[in-house]
């Protein structure tokens, strides 16, 4: 355990040290998070308003089965 | 006539494959940096641990120019071949850069409160800095000022390459600035002399932000694709029930 | 001087207005572009005018693309589009003569213009107490004291009355016997001799938008 | 020459019959200025340590105010459409515009500041460093908000997003402007200051019109 608390302690500053990677994790994470988020909804989105425009409906199919 | 403007779609693909090469390298490098920033490298004989926070200070100083050289560049592409894929990948960009220009300042401040004993320091890096962070809030809020997304990315365009023009100047100023009003008891933040152990981490984050900020990149494109592609669809449709 | 335009295609909104048009005026013709709303009829007048950059395809005259020399381009037309760039604070004449003196300094052109779209006698009424008529014949005055070659009009008897739609007919009939060319957007009848017709939705293409096929 | 002189003419006659709008931003600048005092306190020589800055930052905003008003009354009434189909390259009108603003802000700007420099007590040295610099400072700032208003044309909220987007490019005209100013008043040299801000009015000059020109052409595409 005391090996821990030493590490953690980071000779004193460790509040600073941690607040400095856990800020970075947070926005860069959260970043990531929101990006892969949208992307779904916006897919959503697009395949919604797809759905509903059938005289194109075989156009799309086609294009679809080709990716 | 489809045929030029076929490579969204293409570009979409492209995108698909290539994201996962940079994404799990990104990872990689990232983890492997953060063991050896934070377990495997000396402290600093003056900062003692608190030098650890340059491992991620600097690579998101280097990652914030970074980005803004190639959101000038693909702004300028988009200008002048009329590219509509190039604003893109610039208008994909700012949220990633003014990301890294916060989280630069933010592990700056950090950094400053144990050496200086003050979170802000209007030293001559932080501060120039601190006007880059506010031409991606000019970017982005230009870029959503309109409501034809097209006005908006080209506006944005012409700012950032405005901006970009007017960075080294910024830069040569608040340099210059500095040195006028230097407080003689701030310590100049030369930074430490760089120990080769230190190095390894710093390159390894610098080399992983950037991959990381690739795949975000091509993620970010693929939504505004997309976007794009809901508002055609939305705008044809309104069209047809109108010719109907 | 003959102006055409080759394989022109526009895009609006990420909505492919028109594409693969072509068009040709020469001196003393009329082309009227027909066609319903948003099918592009603005769109094509404001690409031939230079305003808007055609997505492919090019404009010239005779001697040469217009992009060699827009300047160029810019004195051998006049545009009128819905918008009449009048001045509240100025006076009638004043409106007009900032204009004429810049398109060539013709101001003894714009007593006859004034004339011609009966406003004489308005020279010194402040634009603000101008009627919605009074003030698109006031826009058409400044085409008539500018001698451009081509006339670009977009919707030009928009709130016009009986009298004000002869004038501005026999408008376009002077200026086309004295050599010049007109192409003028519209869904009413103007009932104007010999004119060629374009129709915009021979030319609408298929609705594709260029985002297609992204998932 | 002819068709610049012709837009600078209409420009000034136009807002000469709307002086009002002009003397409301010298009136912000009065006023923005006055308020210091009532925030830190009259003591005499602090007001004039601060002077210079002051002075330059509340011109600097009282500017922002006036350039939403430079292309978008024309921009609606399709002015600027007739404007850009005119003889006259579209740069010429924003080399025109940029300095009708100047003439109609700028300059009255210019007049106030020693008005304000003497409520602010600043040391006499001081105030030929003051006119000289607003001499070179306020043609440079209308030049980079002239685009600042090409470019929010149109837009939401423009007044507001143009300060953000201009003032950044403005700090070293502030750095400079000030420092000169500061320089002056304790007997140092003012060349170097002067002739750095004589050359960002020169890059201003050349480069702003063709920034200007770009953004109303894509505005009015």
């Amino acid at each position: 355990m005391q090996m821990i608390s030493d590490f953690m302690a980071m000779g004193g500053y460790g509040g600073f040290i941690w607040t400095a990677y856990g800020a970075v994790a947070f926005v860069l994470g959260g970043l990531l998070i929101i990006s892969l988020r949208e992307n779904r909804a916006t897919a959503a989105e697009v395949a919604a308003l797809e759905a509903n425009s059938p005289r194109r409906r075989n156009k799309t199919d086609k294009e679809d089965d080709a990716t | 006539m489809i045929q030029q403007y076929a490579n969204p779609a293409r570009f979409n693909r492209l995108a698909t494959t290539l994201m996962p090469w940079f994404a799990w390298p990104a990872g990689i490098l990232i983890v492997a940096g953060l063991y050896f920033a934070l377990f495997n490298s000396p402290p600093d004989y003056q900062q003692g641990d608190t030098v650890r926070i340059m491992y991620v200070h600097v690579p998101a100083a280097w990652m914030a120019l970074f980005v803004y050289t190639s959101m000038a560049i693909s702004s300028a592409v988009g200008l002048i071949w009329k590219h509509p894929l190039a604003h893109l990948s610039a208008q994909a960009a700012a949220p990633i850069g003014a990301c890294f220009t916060f989280v630069c300042l933010l592990t700056g401040s950090l950094w400053g409160k144990p050496m200086w004993g003050t979170w802000w320091v209007w030293d001559a890096r932080l501060t120039s800095v601190l006007i880059l962070f506010f031409l991606y809030l000019g970017f982005m809020a230009l870029q959503n000022a309109f409501d034809d997304p097209r006005r908006g990315e080209r506006s944005a365009a012409i700012l950032a390459i405005i901006g970009f023009i007017n960075v080294p100047i910024i830069k040569f100023s608040v340099d210059w600035w500095n040195t006028l009003h230097q407080p003689a008891s701030v310590v100049k933040m030369s930074g430490p002399a760089i120990h080769s152990s230190m190095l390894i981490p710093l390159f390894m984050m610098g080399v992983g932000f950037t991959l990381y900020f690739g795949a975000l990149l091509l993620l970010r494109m693929k939504t505004l694709m997309l976007a794009r592609r809901a508002r055609g669809m939305s705008m044809a449709q309104l069209h047809q029930q109108a010719a109907e | 001087m003959r102006f055409f335009g080759e394989n022109l295609s526009c895009v609006r909104g990420e909505r492919l207005v028109f594409s693969g048009l072509d068009f040709a005026v020469e001196p003393g013709t009329a082309l009227v572009l027909t066609g319903s709303n948003g099918s592009g009829k603005t769109s094509l007048l404001r690409v031939m005018a230079g305003l808007t950059r055609p997505t492919e395809g090019q404009l010239a005259w005779d001697d040469g693309p217009i992009s060699d020399d827009p300047e160029n381009h810019h004195r051998r037309l006049h545009f009128v589009g819905h918008l009449d760039a009048l001045k509240p604070v100025l006076s009638v004449h004043e409106n007009l003569d900032i204009w004429a003196r810049l398109q060539g300094g013709i101001e003894k052109k714009i007593a006859s213009a004034l004339k011609k779209l009966m406003l004489e006698g308005f020279e010194n009424i402040p634009g603000r107490y101008l009627s919605a008529g009074q003030r698109r014949r006031l826009s058409l005055a400044r085409l008539a004291a500018s001698d451009a070659p081509l006339w670009l009009l977009d919707e030009p008897t928009i709130a016009l009355d009986a009298p004000s739609v002869a004038a501005v007919r026999s408008l376009i009939a002077e200026h086309r016997t004295n050599g010049g060319m007109a192409v003028i957007a519209t869904n009413v009848d103007l009932g104007i001799a010999d004119t060629t017709t374009l129709n915009l939705l021979d030319f609408t293409a298929s609705n594709e938008d260029i985002w297609e096929g992204v998932t | 020459m002819s068709a610049l002189t012709l837009i600078l003419h209409r420009e000034i006659r136009l807002a000469l019959r709307q002086i009002s709008d002009s003397a409301i931003i010298v009136l912000f600048f009065v006023l923005a200025a006055v308020l210091f005092p009532f925030g830190v306190g009259p003591e005499p020589n602090m007001l004039a340590r601060m002077a210079p800055g002051v002075v330059w930052v509340t011109a600097l905003l009282a500017a922002m105010l006036s350039f939403e008003r430079l292309f978008t009354p024309d921009y609606e009434d399709g002015s600027l459409e007739q404007l850009a189909l005119g003889p006259a390259p579209l740069e010429m009108v924003a080399i025109a515009k940029a300095a009708a603003h100047w003439l109609t802000t700028g300059l009255p700007l210019m007049i106030a500041a020693p008005l304000i420099a003497v409520l602010y007590r600043l040391p006499d040295a001081g105030y030929g460093a003051l006119i000289t610099t607003m001499a070179l400072g306020t043609p440079t700032i209308s030049l980079i908000g002239t685009v600042g208003a090409a470019l929010t044309l149109g837009s939401r909220r423009g007044g507001v997003l143009l300060s953000l987007l201009v003032i950044p490019l403005i700090i070293p005209v502030l750095i400079f402007g000030t420092a000169a100013i500061d320089a002056a008043i304790s007997g140092f040299a003012v060349g170097q200051h002067l002739m750095l801000m004589g050359g960002f009015l020169l890059g201003a000059l050349v480069l702003t019109p063709l920034a200007t020109a770009a953004a109303l052409r894509q505005a009015l595409e």
